[in-house]
């Protein structure tokens, strides 16, 4: 499954303080990558979500990151997925700066030849970015604001991926 | 001296983003860092690095106890990231 | 993980013989979700793919399907998709007629609380229309027409899903 | 009498997308229907019987041999599908 050249697949990585529009990004993600060789493009778009508090109702989301490693451990992780699979395109937008509920955090995006790898390689770039990205998020509500603690089940979605490969991988 | 950073929690609870530290004889990794934090900026650094689990980089890339530190490196502290 | 109120989840279902715009139905499908509880969106976008072949570079494709028993098939597959997780929100867009390389075949969309269960029902989505929807591809090639044949990994791929639940799950 | 409906392949081989069918005494369901297709119309329909898979439905919902088959159903003959 690995690719031998991933230089050849289009990477694009960004973090932004404004507006993340994941149809915009779509659409970038497929102009970036001409050949008419990808059968399949499979995005995640993380977005923010008002769950039920005993703090009220959430107001903003702020997203703290760490300029310039950030960006770096979002190349890499695109960098990873390319090697990984054979990929005609990986995308990998993040947001930073103050968000409302039901905004676009994070749009993860890839082309490839079929569903299979195509799914794969998008679920991989979300976990490694929980984990790996220096992000942090704080929300404001009614009653205050909190640092939003990591969870240890995004650690184990990211473990998943370093096991040992199974036979036919 | 080594460039100290400090990220989300741990920057509002040390109110302050940055600053600069003579890096003292037999500091010579994260490890070394943390421990002289903690016993000579006790009141500082004390809660923060008893309470949870801290991450740190070193130039900008993740580290762990062992990571060398040198003069002029940055070494940034921060809690588990919840990005994503 | 049943849903007890899978009415509640906004269900966007059509075959459509002009152009399909990927972004354009995730943003439809975001529209229709008015409320915030959702934290992930997952799409899958199927491309009509140039595969080298020994018949020449691929000048059409043609989508045949059975009016009236298509769309029932596509809102059989989205309705139990929405009973089977708890979504917020399922999109199914299907062309049919006559596509070009690199045109998107079909749209896939779930809105969901947490990413988990949005790449499962995305795929869960591709994998069903995959074997239980009537449409018919053909090919036409320098050297001439020809049907797809049906495969049998799409078979297996959708039996997965029918298998017993895992414990725990 | 019965509608037949042909779709893909099938269509293309018979040169036909629809026929009606008078529908003669015990055939009851999609077994009977096919295996009078083989029989009384071998030259049209045993290279499609003997071929490969033939999927079909009776009144728009994908059937088997057991599905009964009655006056006015609409009946479809068609390849395995090929979506997605």
């Amino acid at each position: 499954m690995d690719n031998p050249q991933p230089e050849a697949c289009p990477q694009i990585v960004e973090v932004r303080g404004d507006a993340l529009d994941p149809a915009q990004e779509a659409a970038r993600l497929r102009s970036a990558c001409g050949s008419s060789a990808a059968g399949a493009l499979a995005t995640f778009t993380g977005l923010v979500r008002d769950d039920p508090d005993p703090d009220g109702p959430l107001r903003e989301l702020q997203l703290e990151h760490y300029p310039g490693m950030t960006e770096a451990a979002l190349r890499r992780i695109a960098e990873n997925a390319a090697r990984r699979w054979n990929l005609q395109g990986v995308s990998l937008v993040h947001r930073h700066g103050t968000l409302r509920p039901g905004e676009p955090i994070v749009f993860c995006g890839v082309l490839a030849p079929h569903r299979a790898e195509a799914f794969e390689a998008c679920a991989f770039l979300v976990d490694y970015l929980k984990t790996d990205a220096p992000f942090w998020k704080k929300e404001i509500r009614a009653a205050g604001a909190r640092w939003v603690e990591a969870r240890a089940g995004d650690q184990r979605a990211r473990e998943r991926w370093s096991a040992p490969p199974m036979p036919g991988d | 001296p080594v460039r100290l950073r400090y990220f989300a929690s741990i920057r509002e609870q040390l109110g302050c983003a940055e600053e600069r530290l003579e890096r003292p004889a037999g500091m010579d990794n994260v490890g070394d860092l943390l421990a002289w934090l903690g016993e000579h900026q006790a009141e500082r650094f004390g809660p923060i690095l008893g309470r949870g689990r801290v991450l740190t980089a070193v130039n900008q890339d993740m580290a762990d106890g062992s990571t060398p530190v040198a003069d002029d490196d940055e070494v940034a502290l921060f809690p588990p990231v919840t990005g994503g």
